[in-house]
């Protein structure tokens, strides 16, 4: 074993487990905002993460068309996708709502569930059917802004590129607006007492279905966020690439507490550290006999683990789970 | 102020409600008496918009509050004390009550916060704290202090007796009393009917959801059946 | 009882339809529909049971002599119901929402795929593998310990996790064990990871009846013996616990109930269905890999459950069937159809469908169909369910909190009751949710006496 | 609502009801019908490649179905989505089987359905040709009606170990796979073959993640390989590639037929310029016919052929060659017929080379070329050269991979 090659990737691995770690979060945070709220599992939030990098890319190859990637300021450039594609997922995400889960919310607890899977394929295919059409094609490749590309080389193992801090610091600004929006806003307040109590919101004057649609749109919203940077970090989408992360941060957002914001935060850290060290290192730890491929059964055993000792999740202490 | 009509309710096969009617002046306090599962709740319930009934009116001031959504009703100057309180746990105290004025932009929402507060100085002791950790008599303080912050004409209390110790239940009474004289109009369901008609001025007495029997607080006091079924005599 | 008459009639008729356009789709459905009828109408039990059973003993095979294409359709629906009655018991009889139900079927699967296969050379040396072909009748009951045991071991370490908690752990679970058989070829090659196992052994069948046949009655009589079992669990005092800890767990254990052992119990007795259909499935299919194991199964599964009405037999069967015929057949015939006509050059409205870009190209959307049909499952659900004779999900009058739930609860009970009383009054909502644990104030009342209509 | 919503799907029922009536007028008829079908995954993440096979049979069909036309045949492509799924794959093949007028069947996309759907076939002696199941158990079953026009695993991993040790000069290769059967297989026999060469195995890792490879790169890089071979399909490996480069990885890059795309440098960029990998269809640059099959394909279907289109292509056309050669004298060939005819049946000048099948249905002689990338540009993808042709018989008997 060399000592000197696993010490030596440490904080490479580190950034990449961050990184990885700060998409679930945003991700996550789709899933946990929903199920706060409504204590159901929106399994078509996977899609709604990746009709924002859709709609992200869209944007890119548009401007890149009129010859404006180039024209305007890198910076100017990523606000406006990342708008675009929050705004568009937000929208899908209270349409989606409207059509598929408001007329089952009396229905037993499964049974939206299982709408949600429905809607989760729908939209999978409805999206290929889209840019089939419009670009006859099935994967879209993000244009590259050459600025995003840039490396730093700290040392001859460890490289930062601009893009993983673009994504880090927009994960980082993201989280810190909700976090305002949620604890320091009237209507974030009514969230949250939605989240606790439908009937004493709506006898506080607060419109219970409105709330409601509001957390779907920002909760779409962030993982439309989410999904321009996965575009932005990764390079590659298609119709399909929502549904495994999609399914990952559900993972996070359970493991730190579902429903339970901060929870959903360090969840997905902890799934992305722990994703990228057992890739990087399983391999190298059992000379060969165990490799990457592992990576998704420790994550799961560790999620196991975690849930059999604390069985509410990490910062879980704040979700009633009902007996 | 409030006219209740004819009202039937059912929870599927189950009539709740038969055919109640029920009035509720200004500046009234006005109480429904009655035992478990007499339909007390209900009708509260069914006033605010939570319940929807299968006949019968509900008028506020004239303009009907039938297929009106809850949120509406409160919009109309209707606030809804809910039995067992319903505080928002994980919320601060300042948050519950600031969720009490969720639909009001004016300016008055200080005046009004520091009208809670002289009503139960407890609550500002405990603004940041978060409400689920408040005793049971604090909560129904800011339950009712939430409630007060919508600046409701019509106040619906349900049962703010359950559950306190007897010092505090007085100390609820008196302060609903206060609430009543500065002009609020008052239903108040209650199971300690003692207490009850000590401070309201007329009551009805709700049995297995059909109203039997109606008079002032005095009247009811006096009556014999009342007395033997609700006043333990 | 005019109805008899017409079930009769309906059998015979469509019977005799499949007969003389064996090709068509649509008419195998009406067969497929008069059986739902049969399954589903009012009339004597005898000449229920009795037209049943000659539909599937003899006129199924029949038809499937012809066209083994329906053969395979019944036996892959065969497959799923077993797998949707193992599933109920978990999810609709004890409320454990298990994601990964297919692990199990893996199990099974590649319990049979190694030892009848040469496989198990690799892994034991020798030339003594593939095993003769008749210990797949032992090794259906082997996959049936197995699974049951993979059951347990998935159990115990859950049995504190309640609801989506539980979910997610299962979730899990599945996933492990998919991507275990994926890549335990090294550093032993159990499953040969990716490759699959192949060939697999198929068992001598009696009577020397052709495979087609074979498996279709195997399916039959797995899913026969599944249903007996489940109908006897569901009337012993395990069925009656099982309920209990569903409805409320609190109040099971306060009754004395076993947490513990009901629990294990159920996650064994679900999966063991799937270990036998899975030991089945690999005798079917010769090749088994990953790939028939994925999440996607999973879902599908627990979507055949949730469509029927959870907790109810005949919702199971009528939930697998129908998902499995959309799927295989009426999708598959409807984009084949579109396909003949788009090569007839039938033109609609002046446009040739031949012109059509290939983007529309139907093949490419039958999930999608699929999918959309899915998104409002209330509508097959629980209106099936409810007219099911011997159903056990009877529309049972939802009475909503009245009463908010004790203060000690806390708003997550009372919240239940307020979403579904304001939605109550048309009084045709079934209970609120099975599986959540929710407070149901109805439930003491209707746990004792949920009429039930026996059907045998 | 519920009410109204049994309603709504009872409409939609009796609407699918209607348009499903006329299907059985229109089976009676089709007497003098021939069709070839095609199964592969139309739908779901491998639907790209699936509608690649889907569409390459499609133009061979229309291009070549003229001979069988003028005999008064009527010849029309059945496309059958599998959905990358063993179950539905094998209801499928039932369905083909039941359809008398199906003579051959080109596909699948995936080891895994193929192999239990051509058990199906093979009760009826039904012809499948695959252009893309690599994986050496689908022709070493020995069936009579199961052939391939695509190499196998043992052949292409052999010829990569080959170029890389002679021409490459590799000392260590780093190795990872996407963990399909295709993948997994091609880099194994890569992988074993590469050893016995004496080059040094730095790594063998599987991967099924799509986009995220930074932890599998981290320590590929650190080790510093001469050569990173990835087994797998090009829209997993461009952003491997693509994203092993932006980490500053300085091996060469080099794969299978899988890369054979130009989604590749589309997706991957200035990354995979100058990038090996091995594959059976030549290049349109060099080759004429491959040239005009790329330049038909994309008038026709608007974009680039995916890999295994043109193997598909070839397959189709060796269909009609076998179906024509069977049905001589206008007489509707039975599938046992057809089935031999096709074993027969030699495509000289294929996309991918000359065709011909031996005993078990594999190329006789297998040509491959090493290809380098030339450009970023997409567009420019036919301009690959060929750098080395290498020509492969199949093994005779199956190769069991070493461990």
């Amino acid at each position: 074993m060399d000592v000197e090659l696993l010490i030596g990737i440490f904080p490479q691995v580190l950034l990449d487990g961050i990184i990885l770690g700060f998409m679930y979060a945003l991700i996550a945070l789709g899933y946990t905002m929903v199920y706060g709220v409504l204590e159901f599992i929106n399994f078509a939030h996977s899609e709604i993460f990746i009709f924002g990098a859709f709609v992200g890319v869209e944007v890119l190859l548009g401007l890149k068309s009129i010859g404006l990637l180039d024209g305007l300021p890198w910076p100017l450039v990523l606000v406006l996708v990342l708008v675009a594609g929050m705004a568009a997922s937000g929208l899908l995400a209270v349409t989606v709502e409207r059509v598929a889960y408001r007329p089952l919310r009396g229905a037993p607890r499964l049974i939206p569930l299982i709408s949600a899977i429905g809607i989760s394929f729908f939209l999978q295919d409805l999206i290929r059917l889209v840019e089939s059409l419009w670009r006859n094609a099935f994967n879209l490749v993000y244009p590259t802004m050459d600025v995003l590309n840039l490396r730093f080389e700290l040392s001859e193992t460890i490289d930062v590129s601009v893009k993983s801090l673009v994504v880090i610091g927009g994960a980082l600004l993201m989280l810190w607006a909700l976090h305002l929006i949620v604890n320091r806003t009237k209507v974030g307040t009514a969230i949250r007492a939605v989240a606790e109590d439908q009937a004493a919101a709506s006898l506080m004057g607060i419109d219970v279905n409105r709330i409601i649609s509001l957390t779907f749109l920002i909760g779409g919203a962030m993982g439309g966020a989410a999904g321009v940077l996965f575009g932005v970090q990764y390079g590659l989408i298609n119709p399909y690439s929502g549904f495994i992360p999609g399914l990952k941060a559900f993972t996070a957002a359970v493991l730190g507490g579902i429903g339970n914001i901060p929870g959903a935060m360090v969840g997905g850290l902890v799934l992305g550290l722990l994703e990228a060290f057992a890739a990087a290192y399983l391999s190298l730890l059992t000379g060969g006999a165990f490799g990457a491929e592992y990576k998704d059964i420790l994550a799961f055993s560790i999620l196991i683990l975690i849930l059999i000792f604390r069985p509410k999740g990490l910062l879980g202490e704040v979700v009633r789970e009902r007996a | 102020m409030l006219k209740v009509e004819s009202l039937d309710v059912a929870y599927g096969e189950i009539r709740a409600l038969k055919g109640v009617g029920l009035e509720v002046g200004q500046g009234e306090i006005v109480t429904i008496l009655g035992n478990n599962g007499a339909g007390k709740t209900t009708t509260l319930k069914t006033i605010s918009g939570l319940l929807h009934p299968t006949r019968g009116t509900i008028t506020l001031e004239d303009q009907s509050l039938l297929r009106v959504a809850p949120h509406a009703i409160v919009s109309r100057g209707v606030a809804h004390v809910p039995e067992g309180r319903r505080i928002f746990n994980r919320l601060t105290v300042r948050e519950n009550l600031m969720m009490g004025a969720y639909l009001r932009s004016d300016s008055g929402i200080g005046a009004d916060l520091e009208r809670v507060f002289g009503l139960f100085p407890r609550l500002s002791e405990r603004l940041t704290q978060v409400a689920g950790t408040l005793s049971g008599g604090e909560q129904q303080m800011l339950a009712i202090g939430r409630a007060l912050m919508a600046s409701p004409r019509l106040l619906l209390l349900d049962e703010p007796s359950m559950g306190l110790a007897p010092v505090l239940v007085e100390q609820i009474f008196d302060t609903i009393t206060d609430i009543n004289r500065q002009g609020m109009t008052i239903l108040l369901v209650e199971q300690n009917a003692a207490m009850a008609l000590s401070i309201a001025h007329r009551g009805y007495v709700l049995e297995t959801g059909e109203i039997a029997l109606t008079g002032t607080a005095a009247e009811l006091s006096d009556n014999a059946d009342v007395r033997r079924a609700y006043l333990g005599e | 009882m005019i109805r008899s008459p017409i079930a009769v009639a309906l059998v015979g008729l469509s019977a005799l339809a499949v007969a003389t356009f064996p090709r068509s789709v649509l008419v195998f459905l009406f067969f497929q529909g008069s059986l739902l009828y049969v399954f589903k109408a009012r009339m004597p039990e005898p000449l229920r049971w009795g037209l049943l059973a000659v539909s599937l003993l003899v006129l199924m095979p029949t038809i499937g002599y012809f066209n083994s294409y329906y053969l395979e359709v019944a036996t892959q629906v065969g497959i799923f119901v077993a797998l949707a009655l193992g599933l109920n018991i978990v999810v609709g009889l004890a409320g454990l929402l298990d994601l990964g139900y297919v692990a199990f079927f893996a199990v099974g699967a590649y319990s049979w795929a190694i030892f009848g296969s040469p496989h198990a050379n690799i892994i034991f040396g020798g030339e003594s593998f593939p095993l003769a072909g008749w210990w797949f009748y032992v090794f259906l009951f082997v996959g049936l310990g197995t699974a049951a045991i993979t059951g347990i071991l998935l159990g115990l370490p859950v049995l504190r996790l309640h609801g989506d908690y539980l979910a997610i752990v299962t979730l899990g679970f599945g996933e492990v064990i998919r991507v275990l058989a994926n890549n335990l070829d090294k550093p032993i090659n159990l499953t040969n990871g990716p490759k699959g196992i192949t060939p697999i052994l198929r068992p001598p069948t009696p009577f020397g009846i052709p495979y087609g046949e074979f498996f279709y009655f195997l399916a039959l009589l797995i899913v026969v013996a599944v249903i007996v079992v489940n109908r006897r669990l569901e009337d012993s005092h395990i069925g009656r616990a099982w309920e209990a800890i569903r409805e409320d767990e609190l109040a099971a254990r306060a009754m004395g109930v076993s947490l513990v052992r009901m629990k294990l119990m159920a996650f064994a007795c679900g999966a063991s269905f799937a270990g036998v259909m899975g030991v089945l499935f690999s005798a079917k299919q010769v090749f088994i890999n990953p790939e028939s194991f994925t999440f996607l199964e999973s879902i599908g599964v627990l979507a055949m459950v949730i469509l029927g009405g959870m907790g109810s037999i005949p919702g199971a069967i009528v939930g697998a069937t129908v998902v499995t015929v959309l799927n295989l057949q009426v999708l598959k015939g409807f984009s084949l159809w579109l396909n003949e006509l788009k090569n007839a050059g039938v033109t609609i409205l002046g446009f040739s469908l031949a012109d059509l870009p290939t983007q529309f190209e139907p093949a490419k959307y039958e999930r999608m169909g699929a999918a959309a049909s899915a998104s409002w499952p209330i509508e097959v659900g629980p209106s099936l369910a409810r007219t099911t004779p011997g159903g056990r999900v009877e529309p049972r009058p939802c009475r909503p909190c009245s009463k908010p739930a004790a203060s000690r609860r806390g708003s997550a009970g009372s919240r239940r009751c307020t979403t579904c009383t304001s939605r109550s009054t048309g009084g045709s909502r079934r209970s609120s949710g099975r599986t959540a644990p929710a407070r149901r104030p109805c439930s003491t009342s209707s746990r004792g006496s949920t009429p039930r209509t026996r059907a045998a | 609502m519920i009410r109204h919503r049994g309603y709504l799907v009872l409409a939609l029922v009796a609407i699918l009801a209607v348009a499903l009536l006329p299907a059985a007028n229109l089976d009676a008829q089709g007497k003098g019908t021939i069709k070839i079908a095609t199964q592969s995954p139309l739908s779901g993440g491998q639907a790209a490649l699936g509608e690649g096979i889907k569409l390459g049979a499609q133009l061979a069909v229309e291009k070549f179905k003229g001979t069988l036309e003028k005999q008064g045949f009527k010849v029309e492509l059945v496309p059958f989505d599998d959905q990358a799924k063993p179950d539905v794959g094998v209801a499928n093949a039932k369905n083909i089987i039941a359809d008398k007028d199906i003579l051959t069947v080109i596909g699948h996309l995936n080891s895994g359905v193929a192999i239990p759907s051509s058990e199906v076939y093979k009760e009826v002696s039904l012809a499948m040709i695959s252009p893309a199941n690599t994986n050496p158990v689908v022709t070493d079953r020995g069936y009579p009606n199961v052939n391939r026009v695509c190499g196998r695993d043992d052949v292409q991993g052999v010829v990569g170990s080959e170029f890389a040790h002679a021409t490459m000069k590799a000392k260590s290769v780093y190795i990872v796979h996407d963990k399909t059967p295709y993948g997994q297989g091609v880099a194994e026999f890569f992988k074993a073959d590469a050893e016995k060469k004496g080059i040094k195995i730095l790594g063998f890792e599987g991967t099924e993640e799509k986009s995220n490879f930074d932890p599998i790169v981290t320590p590929m890089k650190a080790k510093n390989p001469d050569v990173i071979y990835f087994g797998g399909i090009y829209d997993q490996a461009a952003p491997f590639f693509k994203q092993s480069r932006e980490k500053g990885v300085k091996g060469k890059f080099f794969g299978p037929d899988g890369m054979d795309s130009s989604d590749l440098t589309k997706i991957a960029g200035k990354a995979v310029v100058g990038m090996y990998y091995t594959s059976a269809a030549g290049p349109a640059s060099e080759l004429p016919r491959a040239k005009a099959f790329v330049e038909e394909f994309k008038k026709k279907f608007g974009k680039n052929p995916e890999p295994y289109a043109a193997e598909a292509y070839d397959a189709a056309t060796i269909a009609l060659k076998g179906i024509e050669a069977a049905a001589k004298g206008g007489k509707m060939p039975s599938r046992e017929d057809v089935a031999t005819a096709v074993r027969k049946t030699k495509l000289p000048n294929g996309i991918t080379g000359d065709i011909e099948f031996d005993g078990k249905g594999d190329r006789k002689k297998a040509l491959y070329f090493v290809l380098q990338v030339a450009s970023d540009d997409p567009g420019k993808w036919g301009n690959n050269k060929i750098v080395k042709q290498l020509a492969i018989a199949a093994p005779a008997a199956p190769v069991a991979p070493k461990k």
